[in-house]
């Protein structure tokens, strides 16, 4: 054997074997300690897109958005009333027409400029300009004024019983009028505060590894009472099954991917506390009484169907009992519900009737969904095994979110899964958006729902204050729309958390759903 | 034919597997009389059930029998793969072959397309494909046969190629047969031998692919008992109900095998100098 | 007589194809002297090529069983020897040239690389004497140009030069034995010649035995002393060129003899062999020759033995064999 | 040398023209809006078009492609639907994680799928050659989301001895971006334990894909090194009596890698395909979730922007195949 | 008998090719004139790059001439300017591998029969059922039964009978023989040579006769052109070519051929 040869081959093997030991040392190097007690990390299961207030809609960008900002007006603690934020004060003109803030001095952003009266007009100029999915939010306001360093005026156009409490949502996050010197090709800084946060709250967003991590410090400039969590983390992992290991070994302090299913196991173990809260989001059923197959049209189908799902199936089977059955359209622990209204019950028999009453046979229907909730693959095929009992034919159609999107907007379709919750605490954000006829698509009304009377008493309600009035004329609609069954009422969820034991101080409120009060919490 | 089989079964390896071939095939074709459960019907009383002898398999969150929906799942998962395969190995030695033969500047366009098709990594177009499609089973299929295609359109150009420098080819040009003449009795069936080895290499790979479709939520809908699909549900149980992956994935695991090795021995078997 | 350098005796193999074992060589008997010049002939199926590879034992080992017989080459019997024995004297004590001229040099490496590689296996010489050496055997197979030559690849020479320089390979350590097998088949005439001519001369000048492979009986003639026929597997005639080829005894080398066009008038029809070529999963008893043969008569349901017709001559034919016996 | 690098840039026009064309149709023909997606719970129609004129799709299929090609001209991708950044940005946020993670695969695959081919062949009917044989189909056969799980399954869950997702432990500080790959970041920054915890992290998605990769050169180095070990030219080295692992190495291997090559090189596109689903069992942050997202996610500029990555890679992938049978086949250099 | 049947006159062939951007030209026929007289037996030799193969795809209008004509019975079937009509089945080629010249799918009775399905008019009706190739394969000593086997079964020598049948199915005026001999063993060889021979008094065959083995062609061939590198160096009867060549080329061939006399007087 010559040279050469012998060195091409000595070198084959050399590489194979050092290929082996690196792996061998890597894989023997010891794992890593568990996490400080000033860093909070939480398990994430996807990546976030853009985090500018003006355009995020989407609950879990304000995760990060929401203690990076400061708002006008606060939501207290559990409490979905609000309570003086950057305002110190306001008040309310008597044509509820003109609302006046005077600011707390002191605030200040997180690069140490003041937080003033026009940062909040630049705020709001600035979010209406931009006219994304947060504009919806404001479309009473006429115009924003500053009188002084610390006052700011809101004129609106029309009567809006939910305007403060908007003002508490994230989108009233008050952003610091710096970002101006960072826009390109007139995007007022979207671009920049898709990545970056600019506002006066406890944390600032200081590193987004992308599809790795996003990480929160404190804000050394925030003027509140100073957070114990130096260092929060969002880590991406996708997977739920991950999230549960992760959780256990306590590399995760709190895990958002946890399925249904394994709740009850996570809560078994040691070191882990699975939180488990009445929220006021629900679970329901899209029947499109227009643009739908035209049997929809019927409201004796349509109670047919009510009446041929199995609630308590479907509540065991998704959310592993863990929700309530919807009575009408508003959840529990909302006002204006009223708990004396019909609910469905589970009578096959009855919903066989009630077909053969309409005089429909034979009724094959499309039930659009998207994977969006991780639950909603298994109630799809529960419906349509429910339904088909009845003697309807389900065909499901699982589409892509986007596509779905479209389609709902579009009403191409018969039946379709959605959830709803409140962006404020008002019966406005069901009744109001569900039934409205000029809300078709998705703007709200997806069953694409048309009745004058209950159009006319809704309207009413949502331009009058007092809520006893409003009260009233809600029950009477609700009565309507339960009776012709314009949506399937499924059920309101918990809302289920699982964290580590060791973290303490969390705060739920049903508004701020899968958002953190990080700059109250701590670790044991 | 007979004698090919019996040239598979005497080795250990390949036997093996035609063994558990010809027990999918059989699974394939009488799944409806072999299941012993609906394997759609929904039970949430029974559902998350551990194996044992009424569910030998345990069931899923739906409470319906694992068993019965792998079972089923042997139809639809080797169904759509021969069928994207062949349609695949169909469309592409008919292309490819006719490039081939006529050369000039059609082949050049041809093969470029095929390189435009290579450049794309197989499983992000079948993804981009079955997503523009729309999810749907026949879809999927539609799609892993485009992705396939340009390897059965380069392989029968290559081998049209050769074949067209025959002698046999060459006699048949003076004689004055025409061009379609060649391609269709000539071109083609000598063609097939490297095509149906392809074919039987390539039928593994396109179960695996659709398996990922699903895993990925495209594909086969729901309620079908596709097994990329029930491992993406799965998954989220591995943990405290790790029958449902692993048994799921373990058909996948075995189908495509023995697939692999019978692909492996035929390939031996119809090219020897792969093989002896 | 000199000393034998190769001596096969009574050799019989058989080769495993798809499972049944088929009998390729049977008795096969051969000697070769130092410096003499053996050709072996036979239409293809005969076993020319088995024979030569056998000799280096490079006969694919699975299938391969050897039934009988022994090949002593310089008094050392080859099928006993261990593969490390046997691979001591491949390049060294054998040479070994192929007909494929186009095949038989590595695609990927430099003439001279390939030669060089050869020498420094065989031989003490530092990398500078064997880099001369690598010119010396290029000029020696009179390749004008031999700096030129060591630095192409195979693809860049012709035919006829790929094939000087496999015999410069297998001639470059000197051997004792050089096995041609059918070195000028895949060669023009006009190649063919030279090459034939080197390797005659090549032997004359070292005292190389060589055995010569060849189909052509007109390349045989020009280039032997000896000839050995084979027809499937079993020898049926051997002897000197002159007599074998002249006078042919065995009923295959006559027909064999006269169907050659060269010799033929025009006009005439060539003679030719009736009957099919043998099928040697099963090997008929007797003759192998006989279902073809026009002489056959009932002795020839025994299986003949070579036997001796004069000094040199001998050949396997009951027909000849009664006839110089009696 | 010249002639082949201009001849793999005109490739490079064609596929770049054909990948985006049909990326873009495809693009646009997917049924579903991305601004739909953004526009938050119930956006009214005000909202939904303002949002569609903003990124140009209000516009006709021609003029948006045109406006593509143009900026794309420029080295401009244009700008994510989703994250709302420059799709540059984000490629280059992703696509180093991918080619490390492939890169590292392709390595492992490398240094024991040769050798074990080459065994295989040379040892070919033997009980090792059924080993390797049986070892090789196990990975072209194992469903890669599958084998994944069950990784993390037995080194996370069970034995604890690597981390089961990410590049690096979240605690540790990212090294100072220079190449983007975090192994030679890391010891560039001379930071030991962000060096050996980013090996930890890479072994489980490397092994897992590269054993596929590994599967795959086995199978087709064997078959190639059967190819040789039966060509005249090794009879001849036997017969000129060259040493056997000479003649296996120098003679039979060095012929057989310039098919193996050319075949390992083409399936570059599955190697990134089975990157897509590693991606996703392992949560590593590149470009094959980020494009499953934005095909799933509708986000046109994104996928565009990844279709034309790729294209590019598989280019250049072409191109050093070219350059390597170039330098291995004596031939091609005439 | 005074006709000539084939007429070739200053046949040129240039066969340029792309090797890596540099233009390479082969200049593979130069300037060939010849002619076959009717029923003759017209011997082409030469080595390898003779041209010896492109001229008989030139004449199979396989490759299109450069410059020059061929003249068919009277009328130009090739030349430069353009396409002409070539008379499919009068003129039928043997090629020499008889393994790749028989498409290895096709029954013996497909292939034989091959030829006739793309012929047309007054020839087709003229000949072209089943007998025909009953009477062929029978002709070229091979029997019925072996119509519905395929080319596996048979041995080399068979392999090119059969060949030879397809070649004669259309009833053909000339016949090419491109090297039809050189892949079969000594023997076969034999066989095949007679074959020829007494096909051509059978049917009033006319063979040009391609070949590199002089013993064949002196034995075959009436008339022999010597071809060298594209150009026919001598042409002459077969007698003048064999005793008493004129060209130095045909000398060195000559004395190359390996005889079995030659030497053996000599020893």
């Amino acid at each position: 054997m010559t040279q050469a040869s012998r060195t091409r081959i000595s070198a084959l093997s050399a590489f194979a074997v050092i290929t082996a030991l690196v792996m061998g040392m890597v894989v023997s190097a010891p794992a890593n300690a568990a996490t400080s007690k000033t860093t909070l990390i939480v398990g994430m299961s996807a990546d976030l897109d853009f985090l500018d207030p003006a355009a995020t809609m989407d609950n879990a960008q304000w995760k990060i958005t929401y203690p990076c900002y400061q708002r006008l007006v606060e939501y207290n603690g559990a409490n979905t009333d609000v309570v003086p934020g950057l305002a110190s004060s306001w008040t309310i003109s008597a044509d509820n027409l003109t609302y006046t803030f005077t600011l707390k001095p002191g605030n200040k952003f997180s690069d140490g400029t003041a937080v003033t009266a026009k940062a909040v007009q630049y705020t709001f100029q600035r979010l209406l300009k931009i006219a994304k999915g947060p504009a919806d939010n404001f479309t009473a306001v006429a115009s924003v004024k500053v009188s002084g360093t610390n006052t700011v005026v809101f004129t609106l156009k029309q009567v809006s019983p939910q305007f403060l409490y908007t003002l508490a949502g994230n989108y009233g996050g008050i952003v610091n009028p710096t970002v101006a010197a960072e826009e390109v090709a007139g995007d007022s800084g979207q671009a920049y505060l898709a990545n970056h946060t600019a506002g006066s709250g406890a944390y600032v967003l200081t590193d987004w590894k992308k599809g790795q991590y996003l990480k929160l410090e404190q804000n050394k400039y925030f003027s509140g009472t100073k957070p114990v969590l130096k260092t929060v983390l969002f880590k991406i992992v996708g997977d739920a099954s991950s999230q549960r290991l992760q959780l256990g070994k306590g590399e995760i302090d709190i895990a958002e991917g946890i399925t249904s299913d394994q709740f009850d196991a996570v809560a078994k173990e040691a070191g882990n506390t699975v939180m488990n809260k009445p929220s006021l989001t629900v679970d329901i059923l899209y029947m499109n009484s227009t643009k739908g197959n035209a049997a929809l049209k019927d409201k004796v189908v349509r109670q047919a169907i009510s009446y041929a799902l199995d609630y308590k199936g479907l509540i065991a089977t998704t959310q592993a009992g863990n929700a309530t059955q919807m009575r009408g359209p508003i959840p529990n622990g909302m006002w204006g519900q009223d708990p004396k209204a019909f609910q469905y019950t589970t009578n096959v028999t009855k919903a066989k009737a009630l077909l053969a009453q309409a005089g429909v046979s034979n009724l094959s229907l499309d039930l659009l969904y998207s994977a969006r909730q991780p639950w909603w693959a298994a109630e799809a095929q529960l419906i349509q095994d429910n339904l088909a009992k009845a003697g309807i034919t389900v065909n499901l159609k699982l589409t892509e979110y986007a596509t779905a999107r479209q389609m709902i907007d579009a009403g191409t379709f018969d039946l379709c899964l959605g959830v709803w919750s409140p962006d404020y605490a008002d019966p406005s954000m069901f009744m109001n958006f569900w039934f409205d006829s000029n809300n078709f698509g998705l703007a709200g009304n997806r069953s694409f729902y048309s009745n004058p009377e209950v159009d006319k008493l809704i309207r009413y309600a949502a331009k009058i204050t007092d809520q006893k009035k409003r009260t009233a004329a809600y029950i009477k609609a609700q009565t309507i729309v339960i009776d012709e069954a314009a949506y399937g009422y499924l059920y309101q969820k918990n809302y289920r958390l699982a964290l580590r034991s060791s973290v303490k101080g969390y705060v739920f409120n049903p508004m701020l759903e899968q958002i953190y009060n990080v700059a109250t919490m701590s670790k044991a | 034919m007979l004698k090919s089989i019996k040239q598979l079964v005497k080795n250990r390896f390949t036997g093996g597997a035609f063994i558990s071939l010809c027990v999918i095939a059989f699974i394939a074709i009488f799944s409806p009389l072999l299941t012993p459960y609906s394997p759609i019907d929904t039970k949430p009383e029974d559902r998350l059930l551990a194996p044992g002898h009424l569910h030998y398999f345990g069931t899923d969150e739906l409470g319906r029998d694992i068993f019965s929906r792998i079972l089923a799942g042997t139809r639809i998962s080797v169904g759509i793969a021969l069928f994207a395969i062949l349609l695949a190995a169909f469309v592409g030695t008919f292309i490819g072959s006719f490039s081939g033969f006529i050369g000039r500047w059609i082949d050049q366009v041809i093969m470029r397309s095929t390189d435009v098709l290579l450049a794309f990594p197989t499983l992000v177009l079948a993804l981009a494909l079955s997503a523009a499609l729309g999810p749907s089973i026949v879809n999927a299929a539609l799609a892993i046969a485009i992705v396939k295609l340009p390897i059965y359109m380069r392989l029968a150009r290559t081998q049209a190629l050769s074949i067209s420098q025959t002698l046999y080819v060459k006699s048949a040009r003076t004689f004055g047969v025409k061009s379609g003449w060649i391609v269709r009795r000539h071109i083609v069936p000598n063609l097939l031998t490297p095509i149906v080895i392809q074919i039987s290499l390539d039928i593994g790979d396109a179960i695996l692919l659709i398996a990922t479709l699903g895993f990925l939520g495209l594909g086969a809908q729901p309620p079908t008992p596709e097994w990329g699909a029930m491992i993406s549900t799965g998954w989220n149980y591995l943990i405290d109900q790790w029958w449902y992956p692993t048994f799921t994935g373990a058909a996948i695991f075995i189908t495509v095998m023995a697939f692999n090795i019978i692909g492996d021995g035929i390939r031996d078997l119809l090219d020897p100098k792969a093989g002896e | 007589m000199s000393e034998l350098v190769l001596d096969i005796k009574d050799l019989s193999l058989s080769f495993l194809t798809s499972g049944t074992p088929v009998s390729i060589l049977k008795s096969v008997e051969l000697q070769i002297a130092a410096g003499e010049i053996v050709g072996l002939v036979g239409e293809s199926g005969s076993g020319k090529s088995v024979t030569a590879l056998a000799i280096s034992k490079l006969l694919p080992t699975q299938i391969t069983t050897f039934s009988s017989g022994s090949i002593y080459f310089n008094g050392m019997d080859i099928l006993t020897s261990s593969e490390e024995s046997v691979a001591q004297l491949r390049g060294k004590k054998i040479g070994f040239v192929f007909q494929e001229p186009m095949t038989a040099l590595n695609p990927t490496m430099t003439i001279g690389k390939q030669l060089f590689h050869v020498i420094r296996r065989h031989s003490d010489l530092s990398k500078e004497q064997a880099q001369a050496k690598v010119r010396a055997a290029l000029e020696e197979v009179l390749i004008a140009k031999p700096e030129i030559v060591e630095n192409q690849y195979p693809f860049q020479l012709s035919g006829g030069m790929r094939q000087r320089v496999v015999i410069a390979m297998a001639m470059s350590a000197n051997p004792a034995l050089l096995i041609a097998d059918e070195p000028t088949t895949a060669l023009d005439v006009t190649v063919q010649a030279e090459i034939l001519n080197l390797i005659g001369k090549l032997a004359k000048v070292h005292g190389t035995a060589v055995l010569l492979i060849s189909h052509d009986l007109g390349v045989i003639a020009n280039t032997c002393s000896k000839v050995t026929v084979l027809y499937a597997g079993e020898v049926v005639e051997t002897g000197k060129v002159s007599d074998v080829l002249r006078t042919p005894l065995h009923p295959y080398t006559q027909a064999l003899v006269k169907s050659l066009p060269d010799i033929a008038a025009r006009g005439s029809s060539l003679e030719t062999i009736a009957g099919e070529f043998p099928d040697l999963r099963k090997r008929p008893e007797g003759c192998i020759y006989a279902p073809r043969c026009p002489k056959k008569f009932d002795k020839c349901s025994e299986s003949p033995v070579l036997m001796k017709v004069d000094n040199e001559h001998s050949v396997a034919c009951w027909a000849q064999g009664s006839r110089s016996s009696s | 040398m010249l002639r082949l690098i201009r001849a793999r840039l005109a490739m490079l026009v064609i596929v770049l023209f054909g990948v985006s064309i049909i990326t873009f149709l495809m693009a646009h023909v997917l049924p579903g809006d991305p601004t739909t997606a953004l526009a938050g719970p119930h956006p009214s129609q005000e909202t939904l078009n303002s949002i569609r004129a903003q990124f140009g799709l209000d516009k006709p299929l021609p003029a948006q492609y045109l406006s593509y090609l143009s900026d794309l001209f420029h080295g401009d991708l244009g700008t994510s639907i989703r994250s709302q950044q420059p799709v540059t940005h984000e490629m280059l946020a992703f696509f180093p994680a991918t080619l490390e993670l492939v890169l590292v695969a392709f390595i492992v695959a490398i240094a024991f799928g040769i050798p074990l081919g080459v065994l295989a062949a040379v040892k070919k009917n033997s009980f090792s050659d059924y080993i390797i044989r049986f070892f090789a189909v196990g990975g072209v056969s194992v469903p890669l989301f599958w084998g994944g799980l069950v990784m993390i399954l037995i080194f996370y869950a069970k034995l604890g001895w690597l981390p089961s997702s990410g590049r690096l432990d979240i605690e540790l500080n990212s090294p100072e971006s220079v190449t983007g790959f975090y192994t030679i970041d890391t010891l560039i920054a001379g930071d030991k334990e962000a060096f050996i915890n980013v090996l930890k992290h890479l072994v489980m998605p490397a092994l897992a894909l590269g054993y596929v990769q590994l599967a795959f050169i086995v199978r087709q180095v064997r078959s190639s090194m059967l190819d040789a070990l039966s060509q005249d030219y090794y009879l001849t080295g036997r017969a000129n009596g060259l040493g056997k692992r000479f003649l296996v190495v120098r003679y039979a291997l060095r012929n057989a890698l310039i098919p193996s090559i050319t075949i390992i090189g083409l399936s570059f596109g599955s190697l990134l395909g089975g990157a897509v689903v590693t991606e996703t069992v392992f949560d590593w942050p590149g470009m094959g979730k980020y494009v499953t997202d934005s095909i799933l996610g509708r986000d046109f500029p994104a996928i565009m922007g990844f279709t034309v990555v790729i294209a590019l890679a598989y280019v250049i992938i072409n191109l050093l195949v070219d350059l390597l049978v170039y330098s291995l086949d004596p031939q091609t250099r005439k | 008998m005074n006709q000539d049947l084939l007429v070739v006159s200053g046949l040129n062939k240039t066969f340029s090719f792309k090797n890596k951007g540099v233009k390479h030209e082969n200049h593979a026929v130069k300037d060939v004139s010849f002619a076959i007289k009717p029923g003759e037996v017209f011997g082409l030799v030469g080595e390898s790059g003779s041209g010896k193969s492109t001229i008989a795809n030139l004449l199979m209008n396989l490759e299109s001439v450069d410059s020059g004509e061929i003249t068919f019975n009277g009328v130009t079937i090739a030349d430069s300017k353009a396409q002409n009509s070539f008379p499919y089945g009068d003129i039928q080629v043997v090629f020499q591998d008889p393994r790749s010249s028989l498409d290895p799918r096709m029954t013996i009775r497909q292939i034989i029969e091959e030829p006739l399905r793309f012929l047309s008019g007054a020839k087709k009706t003229e000949l072209g059922n089943s007998s025909d190739v009953v009477r062929l394969i029978q002709a070229v000593g091979l029997r019925e039964e072996h119509l519905d086997r395929r080319p596996h079964q048979f041995s080399g020598g068979q392999r090119q009978r059969v060949a030879i049948a397809r070649a004669l199915i259309t009833r053909p005026k000339l016949v090419v023989l491109d090297e039809p001999t050189s892949a079969l063993d000594i023997s076969v060889q034999a066989q095949v040579i007679n074959l020829l021979k007494s096909l051509q008094s059978e049917f009033g065959l006319t063979y040009l006769f391609i070949s590199h083995n002089m013993g064949v062609v002196k034995y075959l061939c009436d008339r022999v052109g010597v071809l060298n590198q594209g150009e026919l160096v001598e042409l002459a009867s077969n007698e003048d070519i064999f005793n008493r060549p004129t060209h130095p080329y045909t000398k060195k061939l000559l004395s190359s051929v390996p005889s079995m006399f030659k030497e053996m007087e000599s020893q």
